[in-house]
């Protein structure tokens, strides 16, 4: 892996994203541009992740869901124990936190496929569904960290059950969710002629749309940069380890347990290590309303982010690749 | 100016959750209001913190309702909004006004 | 046509978004990124058209012009007879709700296009003339009507003939109508290497940007259908009614007078079936504000759009096979 | 507070379609209006019925036009508005404010 | 109504650039204010002449803050904001109102 | 040439945009959709031109930038000695004007890239480098021409230096030069591959992309005609032949100092008769709030940019043609 691959024009435009906003450039993108693009983004790699997945064996798809199913349960436990145990961090913040990272994002899987893209790579179609499953196990999971949190904190038991109710189904509900889940389907069903239709759309033009959402996203990420003296130096230093540890999880279950290629482990290496930014902060704000929002949103939208985007992916290949014995 | 023209009512200012919005403006039509305007999109500060609308992440959305009506329905709608303020979020502002008199009556 | 030939992307795109507003999903797609979408389509459908033609006998074109004036201005009358003599539906209402019957709605045309491309149909260039042509008549129609009622009603007829001068004006300047026309315009006129320069954008990336538009289109409708109670019954059941009898005429006009293949007689069957959303509605709110946008615009969005798209295209491709004795 | 900060005035609040906000802005102006605000995308009820301004199909937008003025230039404005508010669409409210002296004067 | 149900506070109302709206809500924020309301891509007429929200090559917004507090803060609020406003342009309006007692206090 | 060449699609698209505007259509893009397809527009043209210049002798790029810096500095002066001399326009006014006349138009040129490419057109890589570079000199030699006339005017010297030193920042940080410079780079910076994954988006499409961007251009100089009265018959027709002086300089120094081909000749020329609306009306406005910005920009967008799409585009071919002897 040369040096010239991780000049994928995805990751160059984040970086020119988040350079205008440190030279402070009125350079911005309008808000609703961003929605279209994650819309047509969603919509594109789930129809993708569908088609892929028609032509597979789908019982060989249930290992992925358990370990979807097994980040979104153990990732955030993990992060509330550090929050709590080294961090010190105030209980409700610690489980609002927590949550996102059991958490994916879909950005930075995306990222991902570009960079395996770049350099040739293949994968197996599985990660995709695990995409789709790991954003909502882990709301649930802060819900109950949240609770837990409230005991010890000898706080009033206000109504968690409903909250609970709530929540399941806005996650089910959840706009992005049903969106990935839906082109999924539609991907699966469709005739190859009629895909072929829509190919130009949603694959061919792709990647040039992924430019656009990344340099927004450096943008984004650039502005969360002013933030990290009000969030202190452990939680940006969490920031960075917590993906580190997500993406050990990541890369042993990938290559043990589900045993995928190179670029399949790649993928789940970078869904245990990414940390959600558009279900989750939402869903914590209702049920913690207690936790301060820029905590998590600088965690994830300024550090946990650009750390995956710029230094993650490839090292999580080469990780990938030093397992598989490469 | 004389009575002719200008009409004294009670101007009512509510800022609520954009969310909240259709069933408030429902609340005040079956309260028998005859005229609204709502501005979407507002963003503020209040007893849950902040809220902005472009905030990236986590977009959240305040409607402002402005509302001119007569005394006795403003005291009405009053009775009727507070039970109801905690799930809609928000404030309500109460202040004099006059309606100049035009084509179409709408208080 | 077997069942798969329904699993059109774009339709099932529609169902994705009417299943979302039904589930009450948070999923909202920006309004402008809907308004350039139609903006998109319009041109793209126009240009493809315009292009088509310039290679078609014009000559051949007039039955189609006549057809569509017959239909812009028979259809609304026989709507509006059926709403006062069966719904007993007053007659300000039954005006404004007949002329939306007697225009288009380009959004199930190129659903229909898209249902003939999945299955490898081909079709007339002149069906395309007939969409630019149809919004205008029925909107003069819809005035004629909403003054003959004010005449039965006993109302003073203010000013009726400014106000028909007025949405003469409106109906030929209105932005899609002129947006089509000039699409068609350009299209004809332009030299086959410059279209080609054109093409990828207008033409290849077309049908994959159609399915953003109806996911949104099944959103609108799925909103609607909470209004069907307030319609009450007997304007549910003319939403779909009423597309059946103009399909009778598209049918028989398409087959015996155009005599058009068989998907030629599906797309002029689609647009005699279909109803405005776009044009029209403005129109009738300026000119008939007696009457309630709650009631056409829930036919039109809610009942007859998603007939059309989800039963209507493929069971009059059906007739139209039937009449041709394939 | 003392009057070398303060200065009574007229506040006037004007909701129109959004489509003669550009002829009324214009009356404002040759009325020698020296400040005025405005707000676009607005909804609100009122004789006419309800205008959405994201309804799909019929999107219909109202503005808000907010003005501080000295009571008699208020006094003037109104006359030259009342017999135009048919054409605007809208309403018109007036109250009383006062404005905080700054470095800048238009009003 | 009885003061148990409504409460007299002040309203203020500013006008500023958009840009500005950050520095000018921290300002808010560390003058202590609880609560307030901004309405952005406002447009308007001022010293500066007309500002535009939707203009083609010249794009200039103004945002509108709403907000109640006590007489008292009003002041020591004015007396901050005043030498700041010629940085923000804009204008700030006062009145009176009353706020409808709910379940947060946010004043 | 002959008069098809005109009906490159995005002229005639524009030709649409301002008849919408003179019919009174309500046809309107949304703002953000336009916003958008500018930020799409610039980077591909800039990695479209960093492409083209990383197989190119940077070297032989250098007289591209003095030329690029001649015109900046001296066409503005130039403007401001006619519309001071001639015209009678008072100084900031005309410090204003000028200012605009030394800077770029991207969408001019842009148009002109898509005019050549319909009749087969090839050019240098060169002149994308003077557009990058040409948006910034002519904002200083605004600032310091609006020093003189106040200096005339016997005004107090407000803080020139302060705002020099703000202005110099912000013409460097200016979302759209920075979009263009960074765009740019990364073109030059990525390789083959890699650039093959997003050329169907940013290449591609572009054409057609285009032609959205010009109807609405064609919408904007529309509603400016309405202002020529308030402007005035002088300024007008500077409007006119200020982008005609400018070429004569773009043809001689494209011509006998660059020594470019008809292609290059013409972009150069373009260039230098074109004038900006982006970057240069925020910064007069800003620096020199005295001045009309109804002046400024009425010229700009109402005259010298529908000029030099409709008549300056192939005038400024067929001068280049005759220059080679061809
Ligand atoms: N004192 C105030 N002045 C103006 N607006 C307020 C005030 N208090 C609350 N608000 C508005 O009401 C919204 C909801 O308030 P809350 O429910 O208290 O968080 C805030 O986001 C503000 O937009
Ligand atoms: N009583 C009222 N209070 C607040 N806004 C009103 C009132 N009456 C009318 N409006 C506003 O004025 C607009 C036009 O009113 P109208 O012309 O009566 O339909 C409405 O859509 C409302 O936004
Ligand atoms: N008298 C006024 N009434 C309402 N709004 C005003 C008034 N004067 C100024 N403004 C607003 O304040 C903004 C900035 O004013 P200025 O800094 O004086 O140009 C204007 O664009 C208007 O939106
Ligand atoms: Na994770
Ligand atoms: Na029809
Ligand atoms: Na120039």
């Amino acid at each position: 892996m040369s040096i010239s691959s991780l000049l994928v024009p995805a990751i160059l435009f984040f970086a020119l994203g988040m350079f205008a906003c440190i030279v402070k450039s009125d350079l911005k993108f309008p808000p609703d541009m961003h929605k279209m693009v994650v819309i047509y983004l969603l919509i594109g790699i789930g129809l993708h992740g569908g088609k892929a997945l028609s032509t597979s064996n789908m019982a060989d798809a249930l290992p992925a869901v358990w370990a979807a199913l097994g980040f979104g349960i153990g990732l955030p436990i993990i992060a509330y124990i550090i929050l709590r145990a080294i961090g010190r961090i105030d209980p409700l913040n610690a489980a609002a936190i927590s949550a996102h990272y059991g958490s994916v994002s879909a950005g930075t899987y995306m990222t991902a496929v570009a960079f395996l893209g770049g350099i040739g790579v293949t994968y197996e179609a599985y990660p995709v569904i695990m995409l789709a499953i790991m954003e909502s196990p882990a709301i649930m999971i802060g819900l109950v960290l949240a609770g837990y949190s409230r005991k010890i904190l000898g706080g009033a038991q206000k109504g968690e059950k409903g909250m609970m109710k709530h929540l399941m189904i806005e996650a089910f509900t959840n706009g992005s969710i049903l969106l990935l889940f839906g082109s999924m389907a539609i991907g699966a069903a469709v005739s190859e002629p009629s895909y072929h239709k829509i190919e130009p759309f949603f694959e061919t033009i792709f990647m040039g749309a992924l430019c656009l959402f990344l340099a927004d996203m450096g943008m984004e990420a650039g502005k969360r940069l002013s933030e990290f003296k009000a969030v202190g130096l452990f939680l940006v230093g969490f920031g960075i380890v917590m993906p580190l540890i997500g993406a050990f999880f990541g890369l042993v279950v990938g290559h043990y347990y589900l045993q995928y290629s190179v670029g399949g482990v790649t993928l789940v290496t970078v869904l245990a290590a990414s940390c959600s930014y558009i279900a989750v902060p939402p869903a914590m704000r209702l049920a913690v309303p207690e936790a301060n929002p820029s905590f998590y949103l600088t965690l994830s939208l300024g550090c946990t982010f650009p750390f995956n985007v710029v230094v993650g992916i490839p090292l999580y290949y080469a990780a990938a690749q030093y397992l598989a014995g490469q | 100016m004389s009575s002719d023209v200008l009409i004294p009512l009670k101007r009512i200012e509510i800022v609520i959750d954009e969310e909240a919005l259709g069933k408030l403006l429902g609340l005040l039509r079956t309260a028998g209001v005859r005229g609204y305007t709502f501005i979407n999109h507002a963003g503020g500060l209040g007893s849950r913190g902040e809220r902005r609308p472009d905030d990236y992440g986590l977009e959240e959305k305040n409607a402002v309702v402005i509302l001119a009506c007569e005394e006795k329905q403003a005291e009405r709608l009053i009775m009727t909004l507070r039970p109801r303020l905690k799930e809609f979020g928000g404030m309500c502002l109460i202040s004099d006004c006059q309606w100049v008199i035009g084509p179409a009556v709408s208080y």
